[in-house]
């Protein structure tokens, strides 16, 4: 916005010796004499010295150069960037529940409420058990399959070690299941965006461990043989996984229990809309079927006639174990519980519904300006798949330049070359909480950027225009690493 | 209809775009049979009757007051702290993909990894991972993965070192077939002494595990303990507490020896003391630091620093190859969310406290707790376990069974310690107490006097 | 050093370029002999120890429910008002002055006027007023200024309006020699009646103040009376309660008569129920709309809508030639700061509550208030005092004397509402009692049962 | 920032027939059937109808439109814009605060607070009696000199009726008096900025009622012959009125009591650093010698034994009366108290030394860097003045060019045109929160923009050139009045 300052220097560059935002800080004792000479700091750490002035003004300043959802339309696919309720995090930060120690005394009001989610997510997923404890969907990724092997091991069937997952699977799937000491065996899939039941039936085997699934997939399409790969996976004697993801698209409509599933983690940070935080935190519930009830991860929120308290290994001595020091993000929790109750039975079903519409409405409206949809005869689900491959032909523009000229133009771009297998893509997720105005604008930007692939190409390869910086160099980020900022000597 | 912006009017117009003749219609694709019926959950409430349930279960929780520690923290949180981390523009941004539209979450990482480095004495740290906890599993992977002298997958983890991180270090990597080897302590000083570690003397192995304090607040010997692993070439993972780095020796210079190697290999710890609020448990945030040598090996995402083509500097995700998104199963690790939101928390509360203030906190925090157990040993029936040297956490031996005395203290809106009759059941009645800057003489007061009130009534009564 | 960025070094070098030895010298120009020496105040304290003075502080009140209203009202304020609200754009900044750089402020304002404008059925409004008693001083002020027709300085002022309004008109204006007449009600059904305006028939009185709904919550007839004040070429001041404008009709449109001349002239009034905290009494603001014939008259701070140099619509300050630092000792008032931020919360809340959630916020106060009265009612001794239409207050007379009661309610955690005996005493043991949507069936039901039980052992005892 | 949306949309124009922030409305309820039809309201009013979501987002963004103390040094003379500690704002808002109706029983905790800042601001002003009901400085003003006037009624002095105010007086000052039916009598200041002593001793007469001064002035320099202008008042019969506007500058160095003044006002929202909040609120406490204690507004808080409690007119019988209709900014004076506690008795001396620091610092560099100070041979207090009648008169530019080029800077704008007295005059007020960097980069942009009023002065002419709006158009905003949306018919 300013002529001198184009940007905000960094903290340690506001800093000077002998600063102090000194009302933070309690009276100086000699506490640390007691600290043997041997195993005290020689020098101090070299943090920020700055005032509580400058830390503000700093910190907000920084803030000014995000995109959000409470300032921008953030259409980003497989996110579910929809609104973060302020309630939500009003209520999870009334100071009795930030002030509680997680050891202390079990808190009944807060356990009540995780009680209830519990209970509720159990109800929209079919599942028969839920934990609250992975702290974000990769974790909860790693609950399922590890509870899929402490199953198979149970049973003494040692040899399931393959996890099945589909090209497009995002990649914590692949990834958890080498966490769990799992080889990975990818399937293709057809061109209308299902699993290849051939491709599947070859694939399964008495190495089988399970498949893994979202449904709707990263390809924004349902996958509506689902009945038939539940049974070619049981029947192999393997499980079946399914990435929670995309709930949002699904909530109230058909629930992966009835589909038939084992296993499920939710990131409540999508459909549950507790905030992305600018990277997290999450929480990755993870619901189960009876015969993975045993091994759920600790600890849960189990009711003794009118007391609530934590189950542990004693109450379920086949667990897989803890996860987090204490229990999950309870936070997290507790701004999904609260997002829960105010949309209730109803409005939970209105999320897929609205979802849906938008995602739909955009698509056909994005086809109709001459855009591509990767998968043109399908419904979308919450959403869809632009590629771009076309008018990468033709104009040489990429998916990537079009995304960066979005931002020039107030809107976050979409879900960028993911899934992997469609070329050029954008994975566009408009979510249910935005106005057709919204996604009329939208459609607006991005056919005023049609218009500029063919009269300015060169407006979008050196694209964003507007923001803080122009396109930043990423090859030499990985090349002259810059990961912390050093004292001068 | 809670929070959506559609009028039948643009429902009516959308699905003439569409082409459907109800939202219905848009799930024809799901099979009819799978499809749900009424879900049995609560009907909506209102924004305001919700308010009144949290409130009237949060006043249930009530605000007692809190001497345990055990792995989270209770510190002055400096009101500008949340004021701003709450701002819609951090608290609902995502991962900052879009590099251009999101370099203010950048910077901050980036200004966070090197608040981390500067704590530590370590050259990298990553952007944060779920907890501490999980921050150790991870850690003892990434040791295993790194540590090229070794074709080893055992691990050396002190019993002195926080046991439920070793639960957890055992359910993340145990597929992996990570084994961990227990070393005990020395239950005169509650320290794992050297002779302890000696027996592996050359055997191969690839990581051990120190924890600075340790569990029981103790200060280890972290100098002997780093050359012993590093002449065995076993990979040293440290577990420390961020706000005890303001006063101990940084990880990065453990070690007495003149050798080139020194210092600890990885660092990693609990996040939260930082100015993140205990909230029944979380969010927290694992922090993660190491040589550079190392950080091919680190998983979670990092911030660098770079150019833009104007040159201007600017900041993005780097080293996204040992990612999940990109390796996929040969990523670092599997995870994606880390906990962002927690890290800008943690960035403002370290800038605001600086090296002088963060400085403070441990001094009088380990002030309080030399003070409460002055107090509390003076009541009869309660003696010191340990005789080494402490940071802000003791552990407290009485006379009969701790449960029931921290019951009622419970009553008395107290929050006494943590019980650690079954994790470490030979140390007999032991009670694991924290007072920190938070706890003024007279909570220290109150607690001792409800105490002896305690003890003197129950052993009237016995 | 609390506040103060300044290290020694920066001391030290802007004092060699000040050219002075020391801070002290900066105030050489300070006679000697009246300098102060050392403050009787106490020292400084660090903020999380007021943090704890403050809850305690905070504890010591607790949270009674209320059912006073008696011109602050208790509704439920959205999360996101005060989220947004405080958010240090709009909390830090200062009166938009330079325009170009208070867009944000600017723009809000005028959308606040507008919502105001939609409210009250009026063309102007101004940015606000310190609160509703004050911005009736100002309209009094006003209305004697714009009624060309009058050279009088008489005010009629209703007894059925709020009597701390007519203490405070009375304390704002009485230096310039403005004179209130009372005028009485009817103490059967509770309004200011027709027939207690007519004598003044024929008078020179520059204006005439009505309160709808009246300080009783009753329904004046508001037709009749600015049908009857424009006849007489008397200015019609409307105070109003912004809620009740969702449900009741606009001031713009009063009067019966099919006159070109018909509605209130000037209204004002509290704007705290939209969105504003009780908060012991303030920060509140007063609201002030008219006719736009009037706004050269109006005080108070006024955004306009203009274009820039590139004609892009943009906002500024507008009609300063009314205000104080343009016109002085001739300018419409002394006001220069108002009430900007609690006008951005109240923004805020009407654009979320939008006309229907402001209906229903009316509507349900209105139900609840009649809830209460019937459930009070039934308790022996306690009957209602007016038998005209109310809104959401009502006045109970009871059997024996306010005060006991409402501290024997206290006890119990209810703050049962508010006792008229000093202010009208002629209509005996009144209580002035309140019930908005934040009461649930069970708050009034736990009201009605405690007032059973008092009123039953007071007499028991008696 | 971006290409299509220069401007944020007016919220009215983000509405829809029928559009809810439906978690936000109680359930429907038929209570308005009670109304008389005649009384009931015919059509809803035209508030907007928006979602949760593009409220937030459109606040959010209106909200990143302004400069503030949070995101931009803002050296704005007369108004003391220095860091609102964020701890001020959360104490204030604990719910059992904010839940408190003021006609409930008396809250013991609040009171207790409100009690103790009395004392304090008495203590640092040298004053007998404090009360906190003005709601801000004009109020204060006003009920300063309606006790003035009571005080001579009381005596039966009734010709009083004229109030000397220094040329340079703020406009709150002669506005006050007429709202008090006072004339207003002005009177020069010397070169030096001191008040005219002979100009003085001709105004003061048998009908003078009081002299109200702001020391130090509005000049930026403190009235060193304020013990002779006080007894030449006070000899005449009339009282002396304090504009507490400019205490930053002398907290703790010299009180105004001991200055000879019978009556203070202090803006607690300048001083003690409660928020501007885009224009308000700000609290006006009010102190007062011995004289004129009786005529004190109500209420204020009393202590009866361990008890506190309102003082009203029963008390207080002589009480100029009540200013407003509760007990006056409450949550603002909290606010004030939370600082006074923080900085306590050195911090508050602190606050003068280092806002005077920072004052005669930047005075002394932009001299160096060629700008004229209006009062060269005076010591600057805590603000001071440039004037730019040089520049004016060889580039042609205005200090309103030098303003709104500084935003462009980064920077918000000193205070222009006021004093009245000092032509093409910026008041600087840099106060003690902000760090010599910030001055000096302030300085730095001075010196630029001073280069290019010789080599470009159309750059200042034409600027701001950054911000959302090009300089706007006030003589079209005060000839074509819009002053409210309408919705179209
Ligand atoms: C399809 C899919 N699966 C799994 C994940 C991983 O979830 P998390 O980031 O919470 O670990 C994501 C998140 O981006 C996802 O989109
Ligand atoms: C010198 C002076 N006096 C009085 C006032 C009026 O104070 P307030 O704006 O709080 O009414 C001001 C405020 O700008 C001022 O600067």
């Amino acid at each position: 916005m300013t002529e001198l300052q184009a940007r905000e220097p960094l903290i340690f560059e506001l800093s000077k010796p002998g600063r102090q935002a000194g009302t933070q800080f309690p009276p100086p004792v000699d506490g640390s004499a007691q600290i043997p000479a041997h195993l005290r700091r020689a020098t101090p750490p070299a943090l920020p010295e700055v005032s509580e002035l400058q830390t503000v003004r700093h910190f907000t300043r920084l803030s000014q150069m995000n995109f959000s959802i409470d300032t921008h339309f953030y259409p980003l696919g497989s996110c579910t960037m929809k609104y973060n309720p302020k309630a939500c995090n009003s209520f999870a930060m009334l100071p009795e529940f930030l002030g509680r120690h997680p050891l202390g005394p079990e808190p009944q009001g807060f356990l009540a409420c995780m009680y209830e989610l519990q209970e509720m997510l159990q109800e929209i997923t079919g599942m028969q058990s839920v934990s609250l404890t992975p702290m974000a969907g990769a974790q909860g990724e790693f609950a399922g399959v590890a509870m899929i092997r402490a199953y198979h091991r149970a049973r003494n069937d040692l040899g399931r070690t393959e996890i099945i997952v589909p090209q497009a699977a995002h990649g914590t799937n692949p990834a958890t299941a080498a966490m769990c000491g799992c080889t990975v065996k990818e399937i293709p899939c057809d061109v209308d965006g299902n699993v290849d039941i051939d491709a599947l039936k070859a694939a399964v085997s008495p190495a089988t461990a399970a498949i893994m699934l979202t449904n709707p997939s990263t390809l924004g399409v349902f996958e509506r043989k689902i009945t038939e790969v539940a049974r070619i996976v049981h029947e192999a004697g393997g499980l079946l996984y399914y990435d929670g993801a995309n709930l949002n698209a699904i909530l109230g409509k058909v629930r992966p229990g009835d589909m038939g599933f084992d296993v499920i983690h939710m990131n409540l940070h999508k459909t549950f809309s507790t905030p992305h935080g600018g990277g997290g935190p999450g929480s990755g519930a993870v619901g189960v079927g009876a015969r993975l009830r045993p091994f759920l991860p600790i600890p849960i929120v189990g009711k003794d006639g009118a007391r609530y308290r934590w189950l542990t290994e004693r109450d379920l001595p086949q667990t897989i174990g803890r996860l987090s020091g204490f229990m999950g993000n309870a936070g997290v929790n507790l701004r999904a519980y609260v997002y829960m109750r105010l949309l209730g039975r109803d409005g939970m079903v209105r999320v897929a519904e609205f979802a849906a519409l938008n995602a739909n409405y955009l698509m056909k409206r994005l086809q109709a300006a001459g855009f591509e949809a990767a998968y043109p005869s399908r419904r979308a689900s919450h959403e869809f798949i632009i590629t771009l491959k076309r008018e990468n032909r033709m104009y040489q523009v990429t998916a990537m330049d079009v995304a960066k000229r979005l931002l020039d133009y107030g809107f976050h771009a979409p879900t960028t070359y993911f899934p992997l297998l469609v070329p050029e893509c954008l994975l566009i997720e408009p979510t249910e909480t935005e106005a057709k105005e919204d996604l009329d604008r939208f459609c607006d930007a991005m056919i005023a950027i049609r218009r500029e692939m063919e009269q300015d190409p060169e407006k979008l390869s050196s694209a964003p225009h507007t923001m803080p910086v122009r396109r930043l160099d990423d090859v030499r980020a990985a090349k002259q690493l810059d990961l912390a900022w050093k004292p001068a000597a | 209809m809670a929070f959506i912006p559609h009028t039948p009017d643009d429902v009516a117009g959308m699905l003439a775009v569409i082409g459907v003749q109800s939202i219905e219609d848009l799930f024809d694709e799901i099979p009819r049979e799978l499809r749900t019926g009424k879900l049995a959950v609560p009907p909506a409430m209102a924004e305001m009757d919700v308010g009144r349930l949290l409130t009237e279960r949060a006043a249930l929780d009530g605000r007692p007051m809190n001497f345990i520690g055990a792995g989270a923290y209770e510190h002055h949180i400096p009101a500008p702290v949340w004021a701003i981390t709450t701002r819609g523009e951090f608290y609902s941004a995502y991962t900052p993909y879009q590099a251009e539209a999101s370099q203010g979450t950048l910077q901050l990482i980036y200004e966070y990894q090197s608040m981390i480095c500067a704590l530590t004495g370590m050259e990298v740290s990553n952007a944060s991972l779920y907890d501490g906890a999980s921050a150790l599993a991870e850690a003892c992977l990434m040791a295993v993965r790194a540590n090229r002298a070794s074709n080893s997958r055992r691990i050396l983890l002190p019993r002195a070192a926080n046991p439920i991180y070793a639960q957890v270090a055992q359910s993340i990597t145990g597929n992996q077939g990570i084994v961990f080897e227990s070393v005990d302590f020395d239950p005169v000083s509650g320290l794992t002494l050297l002779e302890y570690l000696q027996p592996y003397s050359g055997q191969d192995i690839a990581a051990l595990v120190v924890q600075q304090p340790n569990f029981f607040g103790n200060l280890e010997e972290v100098d002997q303990i780093a050359d012993w692993a590093h002449q065995n070439k076993i990979l040293l993972i440290a577990v420390v507490n961020p706000t005890s780095l303001a006063v101990l020796k940084p990880p990065g210079q453990w070690g007495a020896s003149t050798d080139a190697v020194r210092g600890a290999d990885i660092v990693c710890g609990e996040g939260q003391p930082l100015g993140v609020p205990l909230a029944a448990g979380g969010p927290y945030f694992g922090f993660m630091a190491t040589r550079m040598q190392y950080v091919r090996q680190m998983p979670g995402r990092i911030v660098g620093r770079t150019m833009d083509v104007e040159g201007r500097p600017g900041f993005s995700l780097t080293l996204q190859a040992r990612e999940q998104h990109i390796r996929r199963s040969k990523a670092t690790s599997n995870i994606c969310t880390n906990q962002g939101l927690m890290v800008t928390a943690a960035t403002i509360y370290m800038s605001l406290m600086g090296p002088t203030g963060l400085a403070r906190v441990a001094a009088a925090s380990m002030q309080r707790t030399a003070d409460l157990v002055t107090r509390l040993t003076r009541v009869a029936g309660v003696k010191q376990a340990f005789t080494a040297a402490r940071f802000h956490e003791a552990v407290l031996i009485l006379d009969r069974p701790v449960a029931p005395i921290l019951a009622a203290l419970a009553r008395r809106g107290i929050v006494g310690g943590l019980d650690l009759a079954e994790r470490y059941p030979e140390l007999g009645h032991a009670l694991l107490v924290c007072a920190t800057e938070t706890k003024l003489a007279a909570d220290i007061d109150a607690y001792a006097g409800a105490l002896a009130d305690i003890m003197n009534s129950s052993r009237a009564a016995a």
